[in-house]
C-alpha cells in the first residue's frame, strides 16, 4: 500500500459508516453493540462501524454497508443547490476521501452516482474556492476553515500560503535568514552540542 | 572612483590598475564543455541549457518539481566538483593578493551559487531516497538511479529506520503481525511500502517536439511541441525527462 | 462500539497530528528536500518561529504504545483461543460464518493497530529528522522526549548522512538558501569567541557585536539562532 | 497530500540571477574566464553582457551601469499591457523571469534606468499593471478547470507558476483521483459479477 503511513489516509478510514452484519459474530456482541444482551452479535444487527473494518468485512460479505448520514439523499440535493456555502467539514472532515473510498465498496445502495456527485460538489465548491484563496479577508478565511473538508482546506492553506510567500517576496528588499527556533538563553539546553562546523573555533570566548 | 560602497570587504581594484581583473592564464582553467557561453542567447531564452552551471541547475529544479527520483547526473557532478575545488583553490590562493580582490569576489559568488545548487541537488534527491527507500532498493531499475554513495546511504536509511520500528513497534506485536513488508503473514506481497505518486501533477516546458502523447486510455492524445509550457500529469512526460527533452518548471 | 478496536492508538496518532501541526516548523515533508523553508513559499502553511523549541516534539508516549500494544495482544489471544478451540474439536472453523467473522474482526483490527502505531512512529520520525535538518541538532530539552530507540535512531541517522557526505565530499548541512551576496552583514547574539572563516579569515565573535561573514558559514549560525541577519 | 514539490520564490530569483544583462562597465580588462562561461572583454563605456548577478556585484562597487533590457521599455511595456487587457485568453511572451529580473532591477539598479532615459516609476507601474492583469486572467481561466485534464500553459512566467502551483496541481492532482475512483469502481462492479459465486464463502482460510 503506496499510502501505509499516510496519516490523512490512515484518519479517512476511521470516519464511521452504518451497517448491517448478514452474519451473526461470534463472542464479539457487546464489543460491536454495547446495547446487544447476548454473547453472540445476532446476524441482522446494525452497527455502525469505522470505514477499515466495514470495507473489509463487506468484501467478504460479512455485512452490508450503507451510505453514511451526510451523503444521504437528502443532503445530496442540499448540495445541489448551494454547494458553495454548505459546512460540509462538520458532516465528514474527509468528506472526498472518504466519498471516494465508498464508491469502491460493492453493494453499497447509492453509490452508482457517488462518485459523479462527489466530483460536481467538488467542481462547484472548487471554483468558489478559487476566487477567494488567493485574496481574502481574515474572516473568509475563518468562515472557509470551519466549513471547508481537510481536502479542500488544504488546497485553500496551500493557495494562501503562496500568496502570501509570494507578497513577502515582492515587497521585501532583500532576503533575511531567520532561525526558526527562539533560543533560551536562561535555560542553557542549546549549550554543549557538539556542532560541527566548518568554522573552527580558534580562540575559545 | 569611489570607495567601496559595498559590504564584501573585496576592494575595488584602482581604475588605472585595470589588468588585475584578467584571470590567470587559461591553461589553469579546468572550465567544462567548450559551449559557447550564454552571450548569444537573447533574454528570451535565460532557460537554455548551454553549460555545466545551467545543466546542474535544470538538475536541481528538475529533482525539485518530480515526485521521483530521477537519473543520477554521474558525469555533471564529477565535473561540478572538480571545477568547485579548482575554483575554490584559486579564491584561496588570492587571499592575500589585494589586487586580485574583485577577481577573487567573482569566483567566490560565483562558486558559491554553483555550491548552492549542487547541495540543493544532492539534498532534494536524499530526501526523495529517504521517503521511498524500500520501494527504491527493491527495484532494481530504480536502485541504478542512484549513485553508489546514495545507494548504500539508502541501504543504511532503511537499516537504521527498520530498527527504530522493531524495537519501538515491531517487538510488541504477535509474530505474524512483526514484519515490516507485510501488514500480516496473510499478505502475499509485500503491501506497506510507500512509493511515489506518478499521478501527481507538475509543470512542464517541452524542449523538443514530441508529437502527439497520449493522455488516457481512450486513445485522446495531446500534441508537445517545443516551447509549450503543461500542467500535466506527471506519468505521461516521465520518460521525456531522464532524456531532457522537456524540463521541469 | 467497534470503534474501540483501535482507540488507543487512533488518538495517539490524533494528538500526536495536532501537536505538530500546532508547533509547525514552516515547510512540508521531509526537511532535507531543501530550502531550509525559513523564507519558503511552498508548504511552509503556518510559518512563524518556533517559540518554544521543547515544544517541538513531544514526548514519546509510552504508556499509551504499550496499552495498544496490550490491546493488539488481547486480539491475537482472542483469534488463537478461537482456532484453538476449533482445532481441538477437529472441525473447520471457517465454514462457520459466526466465528469466521470474528476471527477476520480481531485479525483487522491487530492489522489497524499495527498501522496506526507505525504511524504514530513514523510521524515522530519525520519530526525528528525535520528537526534536524532545519534546527541542528536536537536541542537538550527535546532529546528527553525521545524514547530509548529513537536515540539509537538519531545516533544511526547522525552517522550514515555523516558517511554519505563524507564520501561525496559535501557539507549538506549548509547553504539552505540561495546565496545572494558574498557577505551576510550578521550581529552577534552568544558570545562565540574567534572563529576562523573561509574567505575573510577570522572574526572574533563577540555579544552584540556587527560582523560580515560568508554566506554558508554565517547561515547556520543563523538557523541555530547565534547570529542575527540585519537586512 | 504528499510531499510538497516547489520552489521558493527566493530559489526562483537566485534562477533569474543567471539570466543575462547589458551592463556599461566603468573600467576595462580582458575576458573574464568563469565556470559559466566567459565575459568580456570589458571595455570603459562600452556595452558588454554578463549574468545579474556579476552585474548586481559590480554595480554594488559602482563599477558598471546596468542597462534595463528592452523589453522593459514603457513603449513595450504599454503594448504588453494593451495586447493582454484585449485578448483574455492569450499571454504575451515576457522572459520567464520577467517579475524576478524587474524586482531586481529595481531594487539593485533604480537610479541606473534615468541614464538610459527611462522612466522608472513609469515603468514600475506598468511591470505591476501587466502582473495584475495576467494574475486576474490567470485565475478567470482557472475557473473553468472542471476535472482532470492536461493545460497548455504556454508564456506562463516562472513566478506565475509558483504562485499558482500548490494550489492548481493539487486541485488536477484531486480531479484524477475522481477520475480514478469513477474508472475503478466500474471495473470493480464488473469483476464483482464474475465472482460472486467464490467469494461467498469468508476468503481466510490460511490464517492460523
Amino acid at each position: 500500500m503506496a499510502k501505509y503511513y499516510d496519516v490523512d489516509d490512515i484518519l479517512a478510514e476511521q470516519e464511521t459508516l452504518p451497517t448491517v452484519f448478514n452474519t451473526e459474530v461470534y463472542a464479539l456482541g457487546r464489543a460491536l453493540d454495547p446495547s446487544c444482551d447476548s454473547e453472540n452479535l445476532p446476524a441482522g444487527s446494525s452497527v455502525n462501524l469505522p470505514f477499515w473494518l466495514a470495507d473489509f468485512l463487506s468484501h467478504r460479505k460479512m455485512l452490508k454497508p450503507h451510505l453514511p448520514k451526510f451523503l444521504k439523499k437528502r443532503l445530496r440535493d442540499e448540495l445541489q443547490g448551494e454547494a458553495g456555502c454548505v459546512d460540509l467539514r462538520d458532516r465528514c472532515k474527509f468528506f472526498y476521501e472518504l466519498g471516494r473510498k465508498l464508491c469502491t465498496l460493492s453493494e453499497l445502495d447509492g453509490s452508482e452516482d457517488l462518485s459523479e456527485f462527489l466530483l460536481n460538489t467538488f467542481t462547484s465548491r472548487f471554483k468558489e474556492m478559487l476566487t477567494t484563496s488567493h485574496v481574502c479577508s481574515n474572516e473568509t478565511r475563518e468562515t472557509y476553515s470551519r466549513v471547508l473538508t481537510n481536502e479542500e482546506l488544504e488546497l485553500f492553506t496551500r493557495a494562501q500560503a503562496s500568496s502570501k510567500a509570494f507578497e513577502r517576496w515582492i515587497y521585501s528588499k532583500s532576503t533575511v535568514i531567520s532561525s526558526r527556533i527562539k533560543r533560551n538563553k536562561r535555560k542553557r539546553e542549546w549549550e554543549g552540542q557538539e556542532f560541527r562546523f566548518r568554522t573552527r573555533p580558534v580562540v575559545s570566548a | 572612483m569611489e570607495g567601496p560602497a559595498t559590504s564584501s570587504g573585496a576592494l575595488p581594484p584602482d581604475t588605472n590598475d585595470t589588468d588585475d581583473l584578467t584571470m590567470e592564464p587559461s591553461d589553469d582553467l579546468g572550465l567544462g564543455p567548450e559551449v559557447p557561453g550564454g552571450t548569444e542567447h537573447p533574454l528570451e531564452h535565460d532557460y537554455d541549457v548551454s553549460n555545466d552551471a545551467q545543466l546542474l541547475r535544470q538538475a536541481w529544479i528538475n529533482e525539485s518539481l518530480t515526485p521521483e527520483v530521477l537519473m543520477y547526473r554521474e558525469d555533471l557532478v564529477d565535473r561540478i566538483r572538480s571545477l568547485i575545488a579548482r575554483q575554490e583553490k584559486i579564491v584561496e590562493d588570492y587571499e592575500q593578493d589585494h589586487n586580485q580582490a574583485l577577481t577573487r569576489a567573482i569566483r567566490f559568488a560565483e562558486v558559491s551559487r554553483i555550491k548552492f545548487c549542487l547541495r540543493s541537488y544532492l539534498r532534494k534527491r536524499l530526501s526523495k531516497i529517504e521517503a521511498y527507500a524500500i520501494h527504491i532498493y527493491m527495484n532494481e531499475e530504480l536502485s541504478s538511479k542512484l549513485s553508489p554513495q546514495e545507494l548504500e546511504f539508502a541501504k543504511d536509511y532503511i537499516d537504521a529506520v527498520n530498527r527504530l520500528f522493531k524495537d519501538s513497534i515491531l517487538s510488541r506485536l504477535p509474530k505474524d503481525y512483526n514484519d515490516l513488508l507485510h501488514q500480516s503473514m496473510e499478505s502475499e506481497a509485500p503491501d506497506m511500502i510507500p512509493e511515489p505518486s506518478l499521478d501527481r501533477h507538475v509543470f512542464v516546458r517541452v524542449l523538443d517536439d514530441l508529437g502527439d502523447i497520449p493522455i488516457d486510455d481512450q486513445n485522446t492524445t495531446f500534441r508537445l511541441q517545443e516551447g509549450d509550457i503543461f500542467a500535466i500529469r506527471y506519468r505521461l512526460i516521465r520518460d521525456f525527462v531522464d532524456s531532457g527533452r522537456v524540463e521541469l518548471v | 462500539m467497534a470503534t474501540d478496536f483501535a482507540r488507543t492508538a487512533t488518538n495517539l496518532v490524533k494528538e500526536l497530528k495536532t501537536h505538530l501541526e500546532a508547533n509547525d516548523l514552516g515547510g512540508s515533508g521531509s526537511a532535507s528536500g531543501g530550502s531550509g523553508g525559513a523564507v519558503g513559499s511552498g508548504g511552509g502553511v503556518r510559518g512563524g518561529v518556533l517559540r518554544d523549541p521543547g515544544q517541538a516534539l513531544p514526548a514519546y508516549k509510552e504508556d499509551e504504545v504499550s496499552k495498544s500494544a496490550r490491546e493488539v495482544q488481547e486480539h491475537y489471544d482472542s483469534v488463537v483461543a478461537i482456532l484453538g478451540a476449533f482445532r481441538e474439536e477437529n472441525r473447520e472453523w471457517d465454514t462457520r460464518p459466526e466465528v469466521a467473522s470474528s476471527v477476520l474482526i480481531h485479525h483487522q483490527s491487530l492489522l489497524r493497530n499495527k498501522r496506526l502505531l507505525l504511524a504514530y512512529q513514523n510521524l515522530r520520525l519525520e519530526r525528528i529528522k525535520a528537526f534536524r535538518w532545519k534546527c541542528g541538532r536536537l536541542p537538550r530539552a527535546t532529546q528527553d522526549k525521545l524514547s530509548p530507540p529513537e536515540r539509537d535512531f538519531v545516533k544511526s541517522y547522525e552517522r550514515i548522512l555523516n558517511s554519505y557526505q563524507k564520501q561525496c565530499r559535501v557539507d549538506l548541512t549548509v547553504g539552505f538558501f540561495p546565496p545572494g551576496e558574498n557577505l551576510l552583514k550578521v550581529r552577534v547574539t552568544e558570545d562565540l569567541g574567534v572563529m576562523e572563516f573561509d574567505y575573510i579569515g577570522e572574526a572574533d565573535l563577540q555579544v552584540g557585536t556587527v560582523h560580515l561573514l560568508p554566506h554558508e558559514e554565517a547561515e547556520r549560525l543563523i538557523i541555530e539562532g547565534k547570529l542575527e541577519h540585519l537586512a | 497530500m504528499g510531499m510538497a514539490s516547489c520552489l521558493t520564490n527566493e530559489e526562483l530569483q537566485f534562477c533569474a540571477e543567471s539570466a543575462e544583462v547589458t551592463i556599461v562597465p566603468n573600467f576595462s580588462t580582458p575576458i573574464l574566464q568563469l565556470v559559466n562561461g566567459e565575459y568580456g572583454p570589458f571595455r570603459a563605456q562600452n556595452e558588454a553582457t554578463v549574468p545579474f548577478w556579476l552585474a548586481t556585484l559590480l554595480r554594488k562597487r559602482n563599477l558598471c551601469r546596468v542597462k534595463p533590457p528592452e523589453w522593459m521599455k514603457s513603449e513595450s511595456l504599454v503594448q504588453v499591457l494593451a495586447a493582454e487587457k484585449s485578448s483574455p485568453n492569450e499571454w504575451q511572451e515576457l522572459p520567464h523571469h520577467y517579475i524576478e529580473i524587474a524586482k531586481l532591477l529595481f531594487t539593485k539598479a533604480e537610479e541606473d534606468f534615468a541614464e538610459f532615459e527611462m522612466d522608472v516609476h513609469e515603468i514600475r507601474r506598468l511591470i505591476d499593471d501587466i502582473r495584475l492583469v495576467r494574475f486576474d486572467k490567470i485565475e478567470k481561466q482557472f475557473k473553468q478547470v472542471t476535472g482532470a485534464m492536461t493545460i497548455r500553459l504556454t508564456n506562463f512566467c516562472a513566478m506565475e507558476l509558483n504562485l499558482m502551483r500548490n494550489f492548481l496541481l493539487s486541485s488536477l492532482d484531486e480531479y484524477h483521483k475522481f477520475s480514478k475512483t469513477a474508472e475503478d469502481s466500474v471495473q470493480q462492479r464488473q469483476t464483482q459479477l464474475s465472482d460472486d459465486e467464490d467469494s461467498q464463502e469468508p476468503q481466510v482460510r490460511q490464517l492460523r
